[in-house]
């Protein structure tokens, strides 16, 4: 037996990194994101955002939650003037007289989390279920699809509108208020699950054809497995794209259900609740009022999605370099 | 294949019925319809022999059970609203919706499709930090220089900006997919509603070349179907709905394509058809795009079933007279019939929908069609 | 001339007797005709009736007499029997105007011209309850079979839902519901000037920008329900003009004042707000003047007693509020044994009054800064009316109309305790058993001084009791194209026979 | 260089070619320096170790090398005319019409949602000026041409429907479809059986003589170099090592590697030398001992309808195709079982069912005794059985490192947890197969078809399971490397008892490993019997025709 001589030229000499610190740095991941400029900008840009809005009560110049601080007389001051009562606000102020930046500050703290929290949660629950669906056909694919069928049926409000009224019902009232945020985010998961469920399956049902599945049937991998390891890092690219997009709708879909008076009271405006009433004064004027929480979703949209098709390079072995 | 349909459409009936009960399970959050039924000095008394007379006190699976009852003699009932029938109502506002969406729908479809392939062929690196901030730039910059020269308001400074953009980004292809792939996301980042009323404020006010609201001018096609398709003003009027409608899928096919394609582009079946001679178009529009659209077909179905359910935003933004704003107004109003009736109908049509979905699935990829007919033991 | 008429809503029916809602009379009115009508200032003026008095010698019974030579518009005669006809499907069961109507006992026409309506008792202030009432043609209706009013509830469709015949000064074109509906004028109506409008275009279009965006691009002539942060905008937009004035609706503020412990406060065992200084305190921390600068851009008036100017009954000295005084509020709180404020939720409509949110978070911050701590709830008028029916609110934000321009629409249903059909709108749980008694006195009482003074009484102690919280009430403002010329109605009421064409 | 000093032009002129991968470890170089011409009429075969660049230098030529990797240096002249530094469009015009391609793996070389028919059609019609139906015609004499049998019914089958060998032959009917100048063909017959093999080179041979075709024939199968072959160039670690024309090369290599690569080349004939299979070592005892029985194995597919909507949709016109046709045999347990025949005869097929991965239409397969379509067998399959796919590279996952899919049967049936442990293991089955521990790191699709198929390999045998059914495991190996392999194997099988059931169309092969031999044509078992005695003395008219289809060395001038 020919003695085991490796015959490439030995390209890659190093040796693969041992601890967990060293290998996440020396990942394929990490290295694509090193080399990645928009990557850097991105995340750097989002995770600005989202340290602010973490840091809002330290870093904000005022208290926009506390009604009693608010000088309704200051309303509607345009950026960098001085307002009735002396005071500058950097971005001005809207019709309650709540500065502009501290309210934007304080209420992404909402909207990323309800947005964050329920695209995740949707995601999980769909791709499991779009998964399951895909891979084993049959009943369950049955059963699962109609069930999406039976929740597209249901715009996101109604449901919402369910869940909230069901949840009123069963947590003690003095809970409700913490509770709120956890409901919505449920019932904004819940309404979104459907399209990831759908497209994974469809996905699946593809990639369940191909000889690596079978492989892997052979092999003894257990299907939740196959589906999981196999199937699912195949169809992640439409995944992010959905996950990456529904972020801003689940932003914007918080507003919505706030306005239905599920949710966050107005009182601590989310800032999906901010461009709702930014967009009252569109023809009159204050454009601040929608300009900046618009401009922040943006962004925050923006490199969020800009960061998702990175990943979605970086997790594809034949797109990397 | 057949018996497949046949199954499909029974288990479309439990879907049917799972959202009625679903529905009747949810109306008593949504509101109490007597409120808005009843003039304000309704006597309490005539508000609870009201709710009596349309069984509103009676437990929800006893209003369930009516309705179902109802329904499968054909018999949806009187809109508590509008009082007229609520079959009636609905079909009455279906062509408006139908044409919007599937107008809307082939707008995303094709441009989403075409935008997709584009930026995948020219956009595979993604863009760097220069040409991002060169993007930024180029978009503030145009407006500033709007907003300097022509004074106008935000909006136009915007809007013009943008096109100066998007011209000059056609010098660059790469260049330019870049820049379709950065603003195609402020169409999705934004809510519908602001993009309605921004095309709204430029088209309509600003410029006065598009209708502000409605439909038109309508045809009576047949008994019944009213189309806005055959007059100029219907043209008109379908041009800023449609779009703002389909913005969001355009993005979303457009970036599913993207995905997908920059996949397949590099499979050996790719490499093997360049190396046949086929030319650029064929591979990429007719080998590759084919390998792309299971997801894009499942994505595209779902939202053509949104948009025909519930593009409650654009319509009422438009003040389009379709289901999905007599969808809004029958919520608001706490209308039962309409809301009820309504559910199911958006239940057929997602049957309906994802069935054919399907059954393009089989068309589309041969590999499953086998499975779907040999059948697993 | 053809006018483009484009407000929030559409006429939910054609019926004119099925709903009492003000956009669905508004329209009516255009085709249908009622016995008198109510000119601006809120007094009454003949329409289909020339003249109405109490029957000499039968107090209960009330005279009116008929125009003569008024023709429906498929040219039927109008006679005494449409009226009995009329006002006998008015007051007929699944009528949503039988409140209106609920003292006759019987109608009968006298001869052609002149109509007798028998009342359960005196009723002096009857004939303001017809100004919405319509005459429809009787027989035109029983060969639609329209005797009395559809009964949605059990299925039934209706002729006249969709069709109309009226005496009105317009015609029925075409209508599609939340669409469009066009209206010819009435080349045969009876008024010898006939409106310059010949042509009414009426287009319903919900969305507040999109409404305005349709003046601006030229596309409609005139634009009811202008929010208020649009007027200033389109003031100063050549080629167009806004009329404003004030509307017949008071902007509230209610509570639970009895002694059971409020639903959401952190006070569980009594009730703050039943001790009067609490109350007060509660006025005076309203800035009411700060509301209607910033909040209504200048476009209410604000106001001390929750009852429109137009009203009987209302007075300046009524209407007068203190300014706000802060500290002394806190002053008060402290005295009543809260310090430290309490906490208590809001319940505020959000798409019902103008600007019904903002409203309320600006008193929620008001009231913050005497320590008492709201948490807000805001909710579709849909959801949040029934708080207010069902007694499950401690705190709300509440309008109110008054069509009959009479103090006792308001004491009826927001100040008489929640009996019988009284205090529809009460679930202050506020119940002075004479208070209640003199309030329903009203509705007979014939001697006017005596129902004046009675009038004020009530109020003095209402005010007393501050068992409302009045903010203002609202202005209207309708916007159009500069060579239009429509006043503002104070019940949002606009007739486009009103119409000036011209500078 | 000055193209006019030649008398003939060469066809195909490489002049000092070389190929970079710039990767994330640093720069890899895959062909050093590689320079050759090809003659008109002439045809060049490239032999070499696996990965040693062969296909590289095919991809280079034709301007189709997979980024990151491009060419750093040097020329490629077609006619004279240089082309490696044409414009992208100026190229697409050469692909198909004046360059054919042949790529090695031509199982996922065709678009899978496509017929075989429609691609064929597009691509006549895209070079010449035929309507539909006159390129329909000659898409079907193409493909009768490459040796499929009732082309005109097959042709609208859809690439899943066929054979391996059978797509390898659309593949080439492909690259043939418009006469091209130059052909290169990347191991064009690795998946055919020797028949079809013998006619297909006919068919290249053809295009050389009436069109004066240049063909580059890169190939594992010095039978076939023998065959056809005028010169012959050998690589190794992306150079050429040693070149000239085939006879000189073959009888009197100079290079130390070339030697030894013709020295590991099989024989049909039993080689005295070679270990024995294990039928000898194992006493009589095993023989009653099936550890893998199939009894009267039957297999339908139902041919869709490429046709209408609705008959692509419903299938009515739909047919019943018998792949596979009452097949019956047994394996005794620690032995070999080859399976050989006519590409497209249901070899694959029933390697699939024996997996448990198609069901059989009729018929019973027992694994030790176990029924494999029942329950039980389900379970018991897991552990025992493990499959090498016709397809290696469609067998890995494409997301998956190629150190977790080698892993992945020791993960799946928790023969260890510990991390450095299974990287050793899987180190050293990566070296058992001649390949870098490296690799561990890398993806599937940076691989050279052996290689992809060495990892195949070693995934298969990284739980010693006791069952292995190979499909086609050498057939993108040179003879070095698939010399050490079958070593690997028949020693797993002598240390520890292993089964194995082995297709292949290298009849040398089945003759070196395998016991009993069973020989299928078109879904039936020809015959069936011990390995010797049906090579020595074969039965069947169909397998005599087989062995004698047996290009032999020994025959080059
Ligand atoms: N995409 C890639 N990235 C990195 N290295 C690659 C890539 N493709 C091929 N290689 C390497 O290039 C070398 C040459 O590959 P090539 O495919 O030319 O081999 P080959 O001679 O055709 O071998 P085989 O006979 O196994 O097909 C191999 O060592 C392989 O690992
Ligand atoms: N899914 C399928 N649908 C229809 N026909 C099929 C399918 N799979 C295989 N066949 C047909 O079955 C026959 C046997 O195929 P199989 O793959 O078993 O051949 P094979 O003996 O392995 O050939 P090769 O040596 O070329 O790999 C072929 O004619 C093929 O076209
Ligand atoms: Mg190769
Ligand atoms: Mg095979």
């Amino acid at each position: 037996m020919a003695e085991a001589s490796p015959p490439e030229a030995p390209v890659e000499a190093a040796a693969p990194a041992r601890g967990f610190r060293a290998r996440l740095w020396d990942s394929d991941v990490f290295w694509s994101w090193r080399h990645h400029p928009v990557a850097i900008v991105s995340s750097l840009v989002a995770l600005t955002l989202i340290l602010a809005a973490v840091l809002a009560p330290w870093i904000a110049p005022h208290d926009p939650f506390n009604p009693a601080t608010l000088q309704l007389m200051d309303g509607f001051t345009p950026p960098g003037e001085a307002a009735m009562s002396g005071t500058v606000y950097r971005f001005g102020t809207d019709d309650q007289g709540r500065d502009l930046l501290s309210t934007i500050l304080y209420g992404s703290r909402v909207s990323l989390f309800v947005g964050f929290a329920a695209t995740l949660f949707s995601m999980t629950l769909g791709v499991s279920l779009g998964l399951f669906a895909g891979y084993r056909g049959g009943l369950a694919d049955t059963i699962i699809m109609r069930v999406a069928d039976v929740q597209l049926s249901f715009p996101a409000i109604l449901i919402a509108l369910l869940i909230f009224g069901v949840a009123q019902g069963v947590i003690p009232p003095n809970k409700q208020e913490s509770m709120a945020i956890w409901v919505l985010i449920f019932a904004i998961g819940l309404a979104n699950w459907a399209q990831f469920a759908r497209t994974v399956r469809g996905a699946a049902m593809v990639e369940r054809q191909k000889d690596y599945v079978s492989a892997a049937r052979i092999m003894g991998v257990p299907g939740p497995s196959i589906a999981f390891r196999h199937v699912l890092p195949n169809v992640l690219g439409p995944v992010l794209v959905i996950a990456t997009i529904s972020l801003a709708l689940a932003i914007i879909e918080e507003a919505t259900l706030s306005y239905l008076g599920v949710g966050v009271p107005p009182t601590q405006p989310s800032l999906g609740t901010l461009i709702r009433i930014g967009q009252r004064f569109l023809f009159s004027g204050e454009w601040w009022i929608l300009f900046f929480p618009a401009l922040m979703l943006i962004l925050l949209a923006l490199s969020v999605n800009l960061l998702g098709d990175w990943l979605r390079d970086a997790l594809n072995p034949k797109l990397r370099q | 294949m057949f018996a497949f349909i046949l199954r499909r459409l029974l288990q479309s009936l439990i879907v049917m019925l799972a959202v009625a009960f679903i529905a009747f399970l949810m109306f008593r959050f949504v509101g109490d319809p007597v409120e808005g039924m009843m003039g304000v000095d309704a006597r309490l008394s005539d508000r609870e022999a009201l709710r009596d007379r349309l069984g509103l006190n009676d437990p929800f699976y006893m209003q369930f059970w009516t309705f179902v009852k109802n329904a499968v003699q054909g018999e949806f009932g009187i809109s508590y609203r509008l009082q007229q029938p609520v079959t009636q109502l609905i079909l009455s506002r279906l062509p408006a919706t139908l044409e919007l969406a599937v107008v809307s729908a082939s707008l995303a479809l094709i441009v989403g499709v075409t935008l997709g392939v584009f930026t995948a062929i020219h956009g595979r690196l993604p863009p760097s930090t220069r040409e991002t901030l060169l993007a930024l730039g180029a978009v503030l910059g145009a407006g500033v220089a709007f907003h300097l020269l022509g004074g106008g308001s935000l909006l136009w400074t915007l809007g013009g900006g943008a096109a100066v953009f998007v011209s000059t980004a056609f010098w660059a292809k790469r260049f330019f997919s870049q820049a379709i792939m950065a603003v195609s996301l402020v169409g999705v980042s934004l809510p519908t509603f602001l993009i309605g009323i921004g095309l709204i404020f430029v088209f309509a006010v600003e410029m006065k070349l598009l209708p502000s609201f409605g439909r038109g001018q309508t045809v009576q096609v047949w008994s019944g179907w009213s189309t806005g398709f055959l007059t100029k003003s219907g043209l008109l009027s379908l041009i800023l709905p449609a779009v703002t409608l389909s913005l969001f899928q355009m993005t979303l096919i457009m970036r599913l394509v993207r995905a997908e394609m920059q996949e397949v582009l590099r499979s050996d079946y790719i490499r093997f058809a360049r190396a046949r001679g086929l030319p650029e178009s064929k591979i990429n529009f007719r080998h590759a795009l084919k390998n792309t659209l299971v997801p894009v077909i499942t994505i595209t179905g779902l939202q053509l079933g949104s948009i025909i359910a519930f593009a409650i935003i654009t319509e009422t933004v438009f003040n389009w007279p379709g289901v999905g704003s007599l969808f809004v107004n029958s919520v608001q109003a706490v209308d039962v019939p309409v809301m009820a009736a309504y559910l199911l109908f958006v239940a057929l049509v997602f049957v309906v929908i994802n069935l054919i979905v399907d059954l393009l699935y089989y068309l589309v990829d041969p590999r499953l069609r086998v499975d779907g007919r040999a059948g697993r033991t | 001339e053809t006018l483009r008429w484009a407000r929030a809503s559409d006429a939910l029916t054609l019926d004119p007797h099925s709903q009492n809602q003000g956009v669905t009379h508004n329209f009516a009115h255009h085709i249908y005709e009622t016995l008198v009508d109510r000119a601006v200032d809120g007094s009454l003026t003949p329409r289909l009736a020339t003249e109405w008095y109490v029957k000499e010698g039968e107090p209960s019974v009330w005279v009116f007499k008929l125009r003569h030579d008024v023709k429906f518009h498929d040219g039927a005669d109008f006679t005494a029997e449409d009226v009995v006809f009329s006002l006998d499907r008015a007051r007929s069961e699944h009528s949503n105007m039988r409140q209106l109507h609920s003292a006759i006992e019987s109608v009968t026409a006298v001869d052609d011209h002149t109509v007798e309506v028998k009342m359960t008792g005196p009723s002096p202030l009857y004939p303001n309850n017809l100004t919405n009432t319509f005459v429809m043609d009787k027989g035109w209706s029983e060969a639609h079979n329209l005797q009395s009013v559809q009964d949605y509830a059990a299925g039934e469709d209706n002729y006249a839902v969709r069709n109309a015949n009226g005496t009105g000064p317009y015609i029925l074109d075409s209508r599609e519901v939340d669409v469009r509906s066009v209206l010819k004028r009435n080349e045969a109506h009876w008024a010898e000037t006939k409106p310059q409008v010949t042509e009414i275009i009426y287009l319903p279009i919900a969305e507040n920008a999109t409404r305005i965006a349709a003046l601006l691009s030229g596309e409609v002539d005139l634009v009811q329900d202008v929010p208020v942060q649009d007027i200033e905008r389109l003031k100063g937009t050549a080629g167009l003009k806004v009329e404003t004035g004030p509307e017949n609706r008071i902007i509230y503020f209610g509570y639970r004042m009895d002694d059971k412990p409020l639903k959401s406060s952190n006070v569980t065992d009594k009730n703050p707000i039943a001790d009067p200084r609490v109350r007060e305190a509660m006025h005076l921390a309203v800035d009411r003047e700060a509301i209607r600068r910033v909040v209504m851009r200048g476009n209410s008036l604000p106001a001390g007693v929750a009852m429109p100017p137009f009203v009987h009954g209302w007075t300046p000295e009524l209407d007068a509020f203190p300014a706000p005084d802060p500290e002394r509020a806190k002053a008060l709180l402290a005295e009543a044994g809260y310090p430290d404020g309490f906490s208590v939720t809001l319940d505020t409509p959000n798409n019902r009054y103008v600007n019904d949110e903002a409203i309320s978070q600006a008193v929620v911050s008001m009231l913050g800064r005497i320590g008492i701590k709201v948490t807000l709830a805001s909710r579709p008028v849909a959801q949040h009316s029934p708080l207010i029916t069902g007694d499950n609110t401690d705190f709300y934000l509440l309008g109110w109309g008054v069509p009959t321009f009479d103090s006792a629409y308001i004491f009826n249903d927001l100040i008489h305790s929640r009996t019988g059909h009284f205090g529809a709108y009460n679930p202050s749980g506020y119940a002075d058993p004479a208070l209640d008694a003199k309030i329903e006195s009203l509705a007979t009482e014939v001697d006017v001084e005596k129902r004046d003074a009675d009038v004020a009484e009530i109020w003095a102690q209402v005010q007393r009791d501050r068992v409302l919280l009045p903010i203002h009430n609202q202005l209207l403002a309708y916007a159009m194209k500069e060579n239009v010329t429509l006043a503002v109605h104070p019940e949002n009421q606009p007739l486009m026979t009103t119409v000036t064409y011209g500078q | 260089m000055t193209e006019t000093s030649d008398v003939r032009t060469p066809v195909l002129s490489v002049r000092d070619l070389v190929v970079d991968f710039p990767l994330r470890r640093g720069n890899f170089r895959a062909l050093h320096g590689v320079s050759f011409d090809i003659a008109p009429g002439e045809v060049l075969g490239v032999v070499g170790e696996s990965g040693a660049g062969k296909s590289m230098t095919g991809a280079a030529v034709i301007g189709l090398l997979t980024p990151p990797g491009r060419i750093t240096s040097g020329e490629v002249y077609l006619q004279g005319q240089r082309i490696d530094q044409l414009p992208e469009a100026e190229m697409v015009k050469l692909r198909g019409k004046r360059i054919g391609m042949v790529m090695q793996d031509p199982l996922t070389s065709l678009n899978p949602l496509f017929t075989v028919g429609q691609q064929l059609i597009e691509t006549i019609r895209q070079h010449l000026p035929l309507n539909e139906a006159e390129a329909r015609a000659r898409a079907v004499s193409l493909l009768e041409e490459a040796g499929i049998p009732r082309a005109a019914e097959r042709i609208d089958s859809y690439p899943h429907q066929f054979s391996g060998g059978m797509r390898q032959r659309v593949v080439i009917a492909l690259a043939i479809a418009a006469d091209p100048e130059l052909v290169i063909a990347d191991e064009p017959t690795s998946a055919l059986d020797v028949s079809v093999q013998a006619q297909v080179i006919k068919v290249l041979k053809k295009l050389c003589e009436s069109r004066g075709a240049a063909i580059m024939l890169i190939t594992h199968d010095m039978g076939v170099i023998a065959q056809i072959a005028d010169r012959i160039l050998v690589m190794n670690a992306g150079r050429i090592v040693e070149s000239g024309p085939v006879g000189q090369v073959i009888r009197h290599p100079r290079e130390p590697y070339t030697i030894k690569l013709i020295d590991s080349i099989p024989t049909l004939n039993r080689d005295p030398g070679a270990p024995v299979p294990a039928e000898a070592a194992a006493p009589e005892a095993a023989a009653q001992d099936a550890y893998v029985r199939v009894e009267n194995l039957t297999r339908d597919f139902s041919l869709g309808g490429g046709g209408s909507f609705f008959g692509r949709l419903f299938g009515g016109e739909s047919r019943i195709f018998r792949a596979v046709n009452d097949v019956s045999f047994s394996i005794r347990r620690g032995e070999t079982y080859g399976l050989v025949g006519e590409s497209g005869s249901g070899k694959s097929t029933c390697a699939k069912m024996i997996a448990g991965l198609i069901p059989p239409s009729s018929g019973r397969i027992f694994v030790d005794g176990a029924d494999v379509w029942s329950a039980e067998g389900l379970a018991s399959r897991r552990r025992n059985v493990q499959m090498i796919f016709q397809d290696p590279y469609a067998s890995l996952n494409p997301r998956w490192k190629v150190g977790s899919i080698v892993a992945e049967p020791i993960r799946a049936l928790k023969l260890t947890s510990s991390r450095a442990e299974i990287e050793d293991r899987v180190a050293d089955l990566l070296r058992k197969v001649r390949l870098d521990p490296v690799a561990m790191r890398k993806y599937p699709h940076e691989f050279s078809g052996g290689q992809r198929q060495r990892i195949a390999i070693a995934r298969a045998l990284s739980t010693q399971p006791a069952f292995i059914v190979c499909d086609e495991p050498t057939s993108a190996l040179d003879v070095s490397v698939q010399a050490q392999v079958l070593d690997l194997m028949s020693g797993l099988q002598e240390e520890y008892g292993l089964t194995y059931l082995l297709i292949s169309h290298n009849l040398a092969v089945i003759r070196q490993m395998a016991n009993d031999v069973g020989v299928m044509r078109q879904g039936v078992l020809e015959e069936s019997g011990p390995v010797d005695e049906i090579f020595d003395h074969p039965k069947a008219e169909y397998t005599r025709m087989l062995l004698d289809a047996v290009p032999d060395l020994d025959k080059v001038a």
